[in-house]
């Protein structure tokens, strides 16, 4: 039933995340402007101003680490000791997964798996726990991994806030704690992992909408599901970029990710308002239906943004599409293993742990797009290069 | 209990417990096999805070469906409930008591409205409780971005993370709030009323039944449990989520759990002794395929079979009782 | 006279009710004195049940007062009437089968202590009530479910005792009753009378209106015709007032031997749970009476040869070829059609119209997929044989549940006969059916014999069972207890249904 | 659940097709007065068009919930047919056809399953089709490893996504609205057939029916494999309109039921038409549109639709005493 099926889409929407949204990087704040007459509608409440500018500022920095290796790399790294968890191997890295029904934690587990297997040397057991994108079991689950002997633990959570205690938790256990993806409330873990972030994601897409569309023109913001922090943030930053070019944004609209409803949604768009100019998107998933939608209606395909997924580039490849990519990248799931790894071995890791987020552009479009890779296959997944590639990713 | 003379309680339950039995037995053997351990003290602490949270749910949907009626909000009930809650209570413990007494009112009224719509605007059930649910689905989506609020730290530390040796309070509360409801089923003349209800309207009404009073109360009774899941939840998760209640889909397994516990979704026949089963049941599964790490989706076939068997069992036993 | 009398207990001024515009009641008046059993007759949809209704809360008057001990009184709910003391013994059981049966005598007004249900006291004043009217062995904590319709019953009156009611309304109290129960019945009502207990007693059965009451109120199309003292009137006189028709010539003619054809149903050595060693043989054109007590097995005999609740073991052959009766289908395909004698519950189905009701027998044989849609010629036939029953409805796609009992079963019967069967079982056909529709019925279930099919006919009512068959046979524990030729007496099949008589060796 | 079904004044009689059309009247003049354009028929006909995947499903809807029953599973049996159809073809034009076949197998399948596990093992089909709809969520999911593979050949799409071209008058004929109007008829046929009204009769009172020869749970189970068939359609044309992606059966169940109850059709059985639930559809279809064209904030929409199902249930299910 739709209860259901909105659960499924929590976790697909869960495929990105940014800072906490309280407490460590500073209180919510009302953000900016309200927007007026831009039909962005008012500002997140979870929209943190500074965040916001950090994020920002990250997009243009210059990465340290190994070149080519994105998952190794770290912006503006500050390191952080921890010889105190330094251990003899080989260890048993246990892993609390906040759900996988979705392509983008699909891929991004897969890889995880395949970083382990190159490590088999040292690892002796890798413990995963899939919390179906439930809170309360993954609480549950946290609990319930510091019963079976872990060297380290790796948190993805569903969500940030509600987290926060059980991870407090397990750090009070005195194991490593390492988190990705989402983060916590909290500085207890060793080191948080994740990209730049959604504010990121938001605006390089909202700019490039704005700069390719023609003046003044008519944008339509489709969202996957209202209230889910990673999307509210991407939101919020292009909100702030539309309402800074004072675009005209006729409609903010949820599609649930499902296609069906999208090309609804952008049929009856079209209707209303004969011609629409730009489309902006909080995710991927449902980016070929809006493209779809413009050729039924016969149509030219607008500036978009979609994500790295291969159907998407490929309809972008094909289609000859004014189109751009902000990615949130799965090799972010590469990382927390050789984190863990580092920090049982002693060593300095940097926290937080910032990785690049490559956006993908006409000029760098024919990189990724791989026909033998499935349409739902994330093209960031820096997993070329591990074992198995790509047949376990098909 | 099942001895008792009620027949909520009577009416033989157990059936549930045999397979709940089967269930850690099998599942024990399986794990030890797997060389891990499925009664480690955090395994079961886990195991009986996932059966706490949807318990609390399960045990107000058997009220409803013994009347004949069910309850398809609840999810979203439970979700408001945990903001209302959190919000309210802002971090701040001198707020506890304030904050459950609102959050208790505020699912009570979802509640009500619920009774109404079935019983004075005679909309069947299925369709009204969901079309309340739409109307919360609304508010939240509208209204919440997010997680909001913060429970009160003594809630979190009481109901969320305390427990008596392996037995966190949240299940002893569950227990309490089940062993009330049977004794409202078994011994007041509103359980009574209830179970005629939902057995035959018209009986009852000839019998004189007041039986709207009687239905809208049930639904009542349900939202408030609902609104105390929600408060749980709140103490679990620190805040309110305006999606927890839908990511647990309490509103279709809570009615699993009431039928695998052997109630009639008919109505009429039943009681939350068997529901209780159903959750730990629920609550086992997940906790033996988590220990093996097998895939969630595979759990979920395993599930879909499993409800369907444990119905069918009860139906060939209610048809021999019949013949 | 009436000045030495009592002051009434409950007295009816002028009430009316209509439902949806059809005027049900219309200035009703009625009066019943403490300890006075008073009876209403009248046809079915004479408004009988609707008066009851009002009287007991259901329903509302929408004109007319009613007063009740002395005050005047309008009862919202059935809660108020039972608060005032008028219990009612509902013509269908109101009872859960999956509730005790204490716990279904007090539902509603379950004894308290302390605000709690007493269970104690439930059971222990609900087995002093089985008591008080003989029915002591009948344990209160068993499930309703497990008990016999006639059990049922007895529950369904303490029930109605249960509210130590000044006034009780038995609507068609009997009409589950074998007639041994029945005169328990009697002496039960008695009983009450003396307590000064004013009864409202609505029944077909004549002879109980007779042995019972004192006074006999008439409805006829919703108003009260007349209101006679029992003791000075008659059979005759009250069916006049009531149709306007003597009761000479209540039944059609036998069958005349010549008339009998070769035999079409014969039965050897046949049993099931409920039936042992069946042996019967049914000739075409012969009506076949069958009697016995309640769950004396002539329910179970009828279902048996339709194949609703088949013979486990035995022989059964139709025109000389065996033949497996295992489901009312295999049934219908040899012919064999069957009216059940619960018409609400297996007879009819409610919010269909009157054709599609009269087409189901011929659409299910031929209703498995692929699609066929519906035959006009067959349509056709099924109106003329509409019109054959004599039904009266005022369209054919006039939702059944809107006709008169008489009307519903004679749409059950043209259903039958679209499918031109040459053995017909019917059970009760003529129950809670009123005296003009009745006869009717008993004119087509014979003229049905006389075209040439072989009737078996299960009766509880002795006079019907007497008038219509040509052969009686009588049963008893699941058996044939014996069999009686057209002539024969009632004590004669009482004796059998009882077993006081010998068993009749032939 | 129980579903009380007394009569209603004549126009508003359930299975009266007054109250939706009605509704649907009133949501037309609404979306006219806002976007005139609307009914200029290119305009029209794909509306149309992309209506009739859930058309569909009431269609197939209203022959399991007339019967008595209820099926929750066909949501899911879309997905699921989408997501093998993608893995099949995998983007072969050849194998369009063959796969058509083989999905219309599986949905009798299924439907079969349905119908007997409620008709043989006597379970309620609220719980069979909750189960199925576990069952199938967790296999597709299992099979694909959480991720759709292949794609849809643009030969399978075409019934989906194209038309005929340049008609006469109307501009363009989608395929779909073609099937639609096909399996519309053949749907008309099958209720007036001895099959639809033996149907009703079983969803009205199936004693009287099985006493009168018919085949009871063969009925029953053939209205659920016409469910499964009317799914299987569904998803053959989601699938080409939209593409492959777990989302494609996403809450149809629940919008197939809504829009059969709107339509009048009786939860329970016996009473309703299969024109009203296919009305009821399209008023959700419209009502959709329409507050897309009112630019209505889509996290407010749930609740939109939400009060509107409310009010018109209620309105429909007017009702005077029974004597």
């Amino acid at each position: 039933m739709t209860v259901l099926v909105v659960s499924t889409l929590l976790v697909l929407a869960g495929c990105a995340t940014d800072e906490p949204t309280t407490g460590a990087s500073g209180s919510p704040s009302a953000g900016t402007g309200s927007g007026k007459g831009s039909g962005t509608g008012k500002q997140s409440k979870f929209f943190v101003r500074a965040d916001y500018d950090k994020q920002l500022a990250l997009l243009d920095t210059a990465p340290t680490g190994p070149a080519g290796k994105p998952w190794e790399q770290a912006l503006n790294p500050a390191m952080v000791k921890t010889a105190k968890f330094r251990k003899p191997g080989p260890h048993k890295l246990c892993f609390s997964n906040a759900g996988l029904n979705n392509p983008w934690r699909q891929v991004g587990f897969k890889t995880m798996q395949a970083e382990v297997d190159t490590h088999r040397d040292r690892i002796s057991g890798f413990v995963h726990v899939d919390a179906e994108g439930k809170d309360q079991k993954q609480i549950a689950d946290i609990n319930d991994l510091l019963g079976k002997g872990c060297d380290a633990l790796i948190v993805s959570p569903n969500t940030t806030a509600t987290l926060t205690p059980a991870v407090e938790a397990a750090c009070r256990k005195g194991l490593p704690v390492i988190v990705f993806d989402r983060g916590v409330d909290t500085t207890c873990p060793v080191t948080f992992i994740n990209p730049i972030g959604g504010y990121g994601f938001g605006h390089v897409a909202a700019e490039f909408v704005t700069r390719k569309m023609k003046p003044g023109g008519k944008v339509l913001a489709l969202r996957i599901l209202p209230g889910v922090d990673v999307l509210e943030t991407r939101w919020s930053a292009a909100k702030v970029a539309f309402d800074k070019a004072g675009v005209d944004v006729v409609g903010v609209e949820f599609t649930d990710g499902d296609p069906a409803r999208t090309k609804k949604i952008v049929n009856d768009y079209i209707q209303r308002y004969g011609t629409i100019d730009g489309v902006w998107m909080d995710a991927g998933a449902v980016a070929g239906a809006a493209v779809e939608a413009f050729e039924d209606a016969g149509k030219p395909v607008p500036p978009i943004n979609g994500e790295d997924q291969l159907d998407f580039l490929k309809l972008w490849k094909d289609k000859k599409l004014t189109a751009i990519a902000p990615t949130y990248p799965t090799y972010q799931w590469r990382t927390p293993i050789i984190a863990a790894l580092k920090i049982l071995d002693g060593e300095q890791v940097p926290n937080p742990w910032k990785l690049p987020q490559p956006t993908i552009t006409q000029d760098n479009l024919d990189e990724y797009v791989d026909p033998t890779m499935p349409p739902l296959h994330y093209a960031m997944c820096g997993c070329t290069d591990l074992p198995g590639y790509p047949k376990r990713w098909q | 209990m099942s001895g008792a003379l009620s027949p909520p309680a009577r009416w033989t339950p157990p059936g549930v417990f045999v397979a709940l039995a089967l269930t850690l037995a099998i599942g024990w053997l399986v794990v030890t096999v797997d060389g891990g351990r499925l009664f480690s003290l955090p395994t079961t602490v886990s195991l009986l805070h996932v059966a706490a949270g949807l318990g609390l749910v399960a045990v107000g949907q058997t009220v409803v469906v013994v009347g004949g009626s069910l309850d398809l909000s609840v999810a979203y009930t439970v979700s408001l409930s945990t903001l209302v809650a959190a919000e309210a209570m802002a971090g701040d413990d001198g707020a506890l008591l304030p904050a459950i007494g609102l959050t208790l009112a505020v699912s009570a009224t979802i509640g009500l409205v619920n009774g109404l719509l079935v019983t004075l605007a005679r909309i069947n059930p299925f369709i009204a409780t969901v079309g309340v649910g739409l109307l919360l689905k609304g508010y939240l989506d509208n209204g919440y971005d997010g997680p909001t609020g913060k429970t009160a730290p003594a809630l979190v530390q009481g109901l969320g993370y305390q427990r008596v040796g392996p037995v966190p309070l949240a299940f002893l509360l569950l227990l309490a709030v089940a062993a009330a409801a049977w004794f409202v089923l078994a011994r007041t003349r509103f359980g009574h009323h209830l179970i005629a209800v939902g057995g035959d309207p018209e009986v009852a009404r000839l019998s004189g039944v007041r039986t709207s009073r009687v239905l809208v109360t049930a639904h009542v009774l349900c939202a408030l449990c609902a609104g105390l899941a929600g408060v749980y939840l709140a103490s679990r998760l620190g805040a309110g989520a305006p999606r927890v209640g839908t990511e647990g889909l309490y509103d279709l397994e809570s009615i699993a759990a009431v039928v695998l516990g052997g109630t009639a979704l008919a109505g009429g026949r039943g009681g939350v002794v068997g529901t209780v089963g159903g959750v730990l049941l629920l609550a086992s599964i997940d906790a033996v395929f988590n220990q093996l790490e097998v895939d969630v989706f595979f759990k979920q076939v395993i599930r879909g079979v499993i409800i369907i068997a444990a119905v069918a069992v009860y139906a060939r036993r209610a048809m021999r009782k019949a013949s | 006279m009436s000045g030495l009398l009592p002051s009434p207990l409950l007295a009816l001024r002028g009430i009316g009710k209509s439902f949806l515009g059809v005027r049900v009641l219309d200035g009703v008046d009625l009066q019943v004195r403490p300890g006075e059993v008073h009876a209403v007759v009248g046809e079915n949809g004479a408004g009988k049940s609707t008066l009851m209704k009002v009287v007991s809360g259901v329903h509302q008057p929408d004109e007319g007062t009613v007063e009740f001990a002395g005050a005047q009184r309008t009862f919202r709910s059935p809660r108020e009437a039972q608060q005032a003391g008028i219990g009612i013994v509902h013509q269908e059981l109101t009872l859960l089968p999956e509730r005790t049966v204490a716990e279904n005598v007090w539902l509603g007004r379950e004894p308290l202590r302390r605000g709690l249900v007493d269970r104690g006291a439930m059971l222990d004043r609900a087995a002093g009530l089985l008591a008080s009217i003989g029915e002591g062995s009948l344990p209160p904590d068993t499930r309703v479910g497990r008990l016999g319709v006639a059990q049922q019953q007895v529950v369904e009156i303490v029930k109605a005792l249960a509210l130590d009611a000044r006034l009780l309304i038995m609507d068609e109290p009997t009409a589950a009753l074998a007639d041994h129960e029945v005169d328990q019945l009697y002496t039960l009502v008695r009983r009450l009378q003396e307590h000064g207990m004013g009864v409202l007693y609505v029944s077909h059965r004549l002879k109980e209106v007779f042995d019972l009451s004192s006074r006999i109120t008439v409805l006829k199309d919703g108003r009260a015709v007349t209101t006679l003292d029992t003791a000075d009137t008659s059979a005759d006189r009250l069916v006049r007032h009531m149709v306007g028709r003597e009761l000479s010539s209540y039944y059609p003619d036998r069958a005349q031997p010549q008339e009998l054809g070769p035999v079409r149903l014969t039965v050897r050595g046949a049993g099931n749970r409920k039936l042992r060693g069946i042996d019967l043989r049914l000739r075409a054109g012969e009506v076949l009476g069958v009697g016995g007590l309640q769950g004396s097995g002539r329910s179970a005999l009828a279902r048996a040869l339709f194949g609703a609740a088949p013979f486990g073991t035995g022989q059964v052959a139709v025109d000389g070829a065996p033949v497996r009766l295992r489901s009312p289908r295999a049934a219908m395909r040899v012919g064999i059609a069957y009216v059940s004698e619960d018409r609400k519950g297996e007879g009819i189905v409610a919010e269909q119209s009157v054709l599609d009701n009269a087409l189901l027998a011929v659409r299910a044989v031929r209703a498995v997929p692929p699609v066929r849609v519906s035959r006009g010629a067959r349509t056709a036939r099924v109106r003329e044989l509409l019109a054959a029953v004599e039904l009266r409805a005022a369209r054919e796609d006039q939702e059944i549940r809107f006709l008169s009992g008489g009307n519903q079963q004679k749409v059950v019967l043209a259903r039958w006969l679209a499918l031109a069967p040459r053995i017909l079982l019917f059970d009760e056909p003529t129950r809670g059916i009123d005296v003009g529709a009745r006869s009717a019925i008993h004119d087509l279930v014979r003229r049905l014999a006389r075209d040439g099919a072989a009737v078996l006919m299960v009766s509880s009512e002795l006079p019907e069972l007497l008038g219509m068959s040509d052969r009686i046979i009588v049963m008893r524990d699941g058996r044939i207890a014996g069999e009686l030729s057209a002539g024969a007496t009632e004590e004669e099949v009482v004796a059998l249904a009882v077993g006081t008589a010998r068993e009749a060796a032939g | 659940m129980r579903i009380a079904r007394p009569p209603r004044l004549p126009g508003f009689r359930s299975g009266g097709l007054a109250p939706i059309v009605v509704i649907l009247a009133v949501l037309l003049v609404l979306l006219s007065a806002r976007q005139p354009d609307f009914f200029s028929p290119p305009s029209l006909m794909s509306f149309l068009g992309r209506s009739a995947p859930i058309v569909l499903l009431a269609a197939g809807q209203y022959f399991v919930i007339v019967s008595g029953e209820l099926d929750l599973s066909v949501g899911s049996l879309v997905t699921a047919q989408v997501v093998v159809a993608a893995r099949l073809i995998d983007g072969d034009p050849s194998a369009g056809w063959p796969v058509v076949v083989l999905l219309l197998a599986f949905g009798v399948a299924v439907g079969l399953v349905n119908g007997l596990v409620t008709t043989w093992l006597r379970v309620p089909s609220f719980i069979t089709t909750l189960g199925m709809f576990l069952i199938l969520v967790g296999a597709v999911y299992l099979w694909s490893d959480g991720a759709p593979k292949g794609g849809l050949s643009e030969e399978f799409r075409l019934l989906g996504r194209s038309a005929f071209e340049d008609v006469p008058a109307l501009g363009r004929i989608p395929y779909a609205l073609l099937v639609l109007l096909a399996a519309a008829a053949l749907a008309l046929v099958l209720t007036r057939s001895d099959f639809g009204r033996t149907l009703v009769a079983v969803g009205g009172n199936p004693r009287t029916a099985e006493l009168s020869g018919v085949r009871v749970g063969r009925a029953k189970t053939m209205a659920f494999v016409l469910s499964g068939l009317a799914a299987t359609l569904a998803a053959v044309l989601i699938g080409g309109y939209s593409g492959v992606s777990f989302q494609a059966g996403a809450g149809l169940e629940f919008g197939a039921i809504t829009a059969a109850v709107l339509g009048g059709v009786a939860l329970g059985g016996g009473r309703g038409s299969v024109v009203g639930a296919m009305l009821g559809a399209l008023t959700l279809e419209t009502l959709f549109t329409l507050m897309n064209f009112y630019g209505v904030s889509g996290a407010l929409e749930p609740a939109v639709q939400g009060a509107i199902i409310l009010f018109a249930v209620a309105a429909a299910s007017f009702r005077v005493p029974s004597r």
